[in-house]
């Protein structure tokens, strides 16, 4: 078998993802502009900020040659706020995911270039949403990843304790994992064809993604006569079987 | 339903209680009497894969368009007796008792001829199940809280046991990945701390 | 009175089990025969029923003789499935290996070296000079796939085909003893 | 500061954005997508992989040069070029397995018409058309050629259950909206039509979420 992994992204691999976020840094040392395959990387110049994907950030951080400027949504304030709007404001959903870029003000400064049409499809983890200009008050899709790799080896870069943003983080988890377990029993008792998750973050969907498509299609399979005589039944108007004569006259109405 | 399938294979072994509409002097064998004539009205339990062609294969006869060759009752696993109790308490129903391929044996059988209140009643089992499930999965798998599971990791206590041993095939396929989806969450994060 | 498909049921049940196991257990030589036999004797009382009629067989005017045949005819059919999937994930799980890189040798010495037979069915039949669990046209198999996926791997010989796949964790290891040769360059810093 | 700076200070609108980050986005989602969907979807025409192919290439003697340099410095960029490279063979390795997966599973199916065919590159082709021919083989040799001829063949879709094993396209996906869209989704009870904003994730039937994506409307997540 040449691929031993259910299908859809695992964790380890959402992560990995997840790391070609851009985050911005501040440069300790000078570096030349490197040829990479997915493109030259800035010149850094202290203490110009530049923006780099997680992965290179974290290589920079652990070398000592930059520190990493945290996403304003992953201040203590914003996850508060976050957490406050999650668990009170509207317990029942994930809270809104941060605005597109084509939603984005104009006038903004900072989002103005992601406006340009080139970058208009753009999605994460290629569409900015954890540099230093990122909206606060708003989690991106790879928020848990991005969030625990900057604690895990960038706690210093933190605004204040690690353990003060930590702790906040474990209860934002907490609060969230309730709503992906509330919304899974209540998402399948449905016969419907769409179920929206907005606001939900990689790490929990691929965490309950084997689950949740495992019940949606297991209700389909169950429903699927079910369903097939459904739609005869809509087809035909009536239920009855209607012969080609008679449709004609039906449709002389 | 797929030919390679070895679930499907085997919900296809599963026995249908058929009754002949019409004597076969060859089929004797399929009632233990070999050699003898397989006579119309003889009940006799058949593997679906040869029931459900028997039933659906029309005999060509001139007096009854409609005449099969085997006429079937749903199969023993999905008696009244059963679906009603699912119906009263979905959990309290070991369904691999029934058959190990409970609802692929049901989904064939609705196939075959309409259930519209079994799919219903089978499809609110399997989302309440599947909710116990996931519970069960999240304290084996080590979910997020450490607190709650009290002691052992094996924590599931009595009643949980004996219900995970009552999952059929599609359950426990769930419950796998619901466990793994878990327990790959948790690895994830101890990584990332070592790394 | 065991009917037919009941011997293809047993390969099946056997099929499932093997799905669960790290390793190959051992080919049913004897019960896939036999399966295999099965087919060849419905066949044959499929043309013994149908002799009589010649080319007009009429399935409304002979009804019990319809059932029969079609009786025959899923049978062979089942049994045919039976075996294809018996075979089919055996060969998966041979793939699975070749793809980690294990040879025919380890997979040969499996049985000898492994928890020995994991059920009743490998009789007499099995117990050839060599105790591999593979058939030899299993064996074949191996070899053939072996030389497929160099093929293609050949086609990407860059990026290393049969590599983790599990996502690269970072060079730290490689960072850490740079840091020690590299800590000079701090003239900007 | 060279031009493009410039004109990107004083040009918002200004921002082509170069071919390598370009491919690097094209790969990354073509990956997650075919992780995702239930079936093989279609070898991108556009050379993106024998682009990337060559780019690896060069990649690998570039820094097969730069080995040789002790020069602590060029020692830093070999180890951020080398991180890269790692994560682009990991991208491209398990790419190209998840499809070769998806081929093995239905090879019969993938092989069945023009159509499906073309899904496939010319080495999957040629890989699967082999495999296929060695399943049969190995089949025959095993068991199958003792059959009655009429029995032999691995394609019958007669009597009671096709071989031909095809994907299920109607297991759920999750998508994200790349556009406000109108979204329909077929369901047991009901058919839904709801408006999704850009960035929303729903779970649908693939089968009602393909032709959003194929129109760049979704992505599968």
């Amino acid at each position: 078998m040449a691929l031993p992994l259910p299908p859809g992204l695992t964790q380890p691999e959402v992560a990995f993802l997840a790391e070609m976020e851009l985050v911005t840094i501040v440069p300790r040392q000078r570096l030349e502009s490197i040829s990479l395959l997915g493109g030259q990387t800035p010149p850094l110049r202290p203490p110009h900020r530049a923006e780099l994907p997680l992965w290179l950030a974290l290589l920079l951080k652990k070398q000592r040659r930059a520190n990493i400027v945290p996403p304003p949504w992953l201040h203590p304030a914003s996850l508060s706020e976050i957490i406050t709007r999650e668990s009170k404001d509207n317990p029942d959903a994930f809270s809104s995911p941060p605005p597109p870029p084509s939603r984005a003000h104009p006038t903004e400064p900072g989002r103005a270039r992601r406006l340009a049409e080139s970058d208009a499809n753009l999605s994460p983890p290629f569409q900015p949403s954890c540099t230093a200009d990122a909206p606060a008050g708003y989690l991106p899709y790879h928020w848990l990843e991005v969030a625990e790799a900057l604690l895990a080896h960038a706690g210093d870069d933190m605004p204040v304790a690690a353990g003060e943003v930590r702790s906040l983080l474990r209860d934002l988890v907490e609060v969230r994992a309730a709503k992906m377990r509330s919304s899974t029993s209540t998402l399948e008792s449905f016969g419907g064809g769409l179920t929206s998750l907005r606001g939900v973050g990689a790490m929990e969907l691929a965490e309950s993604r084997g689950f949740v498509l495992g019940v949606v299609d297991g209700v389909r399979k169950l429903g699927a006569s079910a369903e097939a005589t459904r739609r005869e039944e809509e087809e035909f108007g009536g239920g009855r079987d209607v012969s080609d004569d008679e449709s004609d006259e039906d449709m002389g109405i | 339903m797929s030919y390679y399938d070895i679930d499907s294979i085997l919900t296809d072994a599963e026995k249908i209680p058929c009754t002949f509409q019409l004597d076969v002097p060859e089929l004797g064998y399929l009632d233990n009497s070999p050699g003898q004539t397989l006579k119309a009205g003889a009940r006799v339990a058949l593997p679906l894969w040869l029931a459900e062609l028997l039933a659906i294969t029309s005999t060509g006869s001139s007096d009854d368009q409609n005449k099969s060759y085997v006429a079937f009752d749903l199969p023993h696993a999905l008696r009244n007796d059963v679906v009603q109790a699912l119906k009263a308490e979905p959990l309290a129903v070991p369904l691999r008792d029934q058959s190990a391929h409970f609802y692929s044996l049901a989904t064939h059988m609705m196939d075959l001829s309409e259930e519209p209140e079994l799919s219903a009643t089978l499809r609110k089992t399997f989302v309440r199940r599947a909710a116990e499930i996931a519970l069960h999965a999240r304290k084996l798998g080590g979910g997020t809280g450490k607190g709650d599971e009290g002691g052992s990791n094996l924590g599931v206590g009595g009643a949980g046991e004996e219900f995970l041993r009552g999952l059929d095939e599609w359950e426990r396929r769930l419950f796998r990945k619901a466990h793994d989806g878990t327990r790959a969450g948790k690895e994830w994060m101890e990584k990332i701390k070592k790394n | 009175m065991p009917m037919y498909g009941d011997l293809g049921n047993k390969l099946v049940q056997n099929a499932k089990r093997t799905q669960n196991l790290a390793h190959l257990p051992p080919y049913q030589t004897e019960l896939v025969r036999s399966v295999a036999r099965e087919v060849r004797d419905l066949d044959r009382d499929v043309a013994s029923l149908l002799e009589p009629f010649q080319e007009s067989f009429d399935p409304a005017a002979d009804q019990a003789t319809a059932c029969t045949l079609l009786v025959n005819h899923m049978s062979m059919r089942r049994n045919k499935r039976c075996l294809l999937a018996y075979h089919r994930t055996r060969t998966d799980k041979l793939e699975e290996l070749v793809w980690n890189g294990s040879d025919l040798l380890d997979l040969a010495g499996q049985q000898t070296g492994g928890a020995g037979p994991t059920n009743g069915m490998n009789g007499p039949t099995d117990s050839s000079s060599s105790s591999s669990s593979l058939s030899p046209q299993e064996e074949d198999y191996v070899r053939q796939y072996g030389d497929l996926l160099a093929a293609y791997k050949g086609h990407w010989t860059d990026i290393d085909l049969t590599g983790s796949l599990e996502p690269p964790r970072d060079l730290f290891i490689d960072v850490r003893v740079l840091k020690d040769a590299g800590e000079i360059q701090t003239e900007y810093g | 500061m060279d031009i493009d700076d410039i004109l990107r200070e004083v040009d918002p609108t200004f921002h082509e954005v170069p071919q390598e980050k370009r491919d690097l986005q094209d790969l990354t989602r073509a990956w997650v997508a075919e992780r995702s969907a239930p079936e093989l979807l279609s070898w991108p025409s556009d050379g993106l992989f024998e682009r990337i192919s060559d780019s690896i290439r060069r990649q690998i003697e570039r820094i097969e040069e730069m080995t040789g340099d002790m020069d602590p410095k060029t020692n830093f960029a070999l180890i951020v070029i080398q991180t890269e490279l790692e994560r682009f063979k990991f991208l491209v390795r398990s790419y190209l397995r998840a499809r070769l997966s998806k081929i093995d599973r239905h090879a019969l199916h993938y092989l069945s018409t023009d159509e499906l065919r073309a899904r496939l590159s010319d080495t999957e082709m040629a890989y699967a058309s082999r495999h296929q021919a060695l399943l049969h083989n190995h089949y025959l040799s095993s068991f199958l050629s003792s059959f009655p001829p009429a029995l032999q063949n691995l394609n019958d879709t007669s009597g009671g259950i096709a071989m031909v094993d095809t994907p299920d396209l109607e297991s759920a996906v999750f998508i994200r909206l790349l556009n406000d869209s109108l979204v329909m989704g077929r369901g047991v009870d009901t058919d839904d039509t709801s408006e999704f904003q850009e960035g929303d994730i729903v779970i649908l039937r693939w089968s009602d979420a393909k032709s959003l994506v194929e129109s760049g409307r979704a992505e599968l997540v």
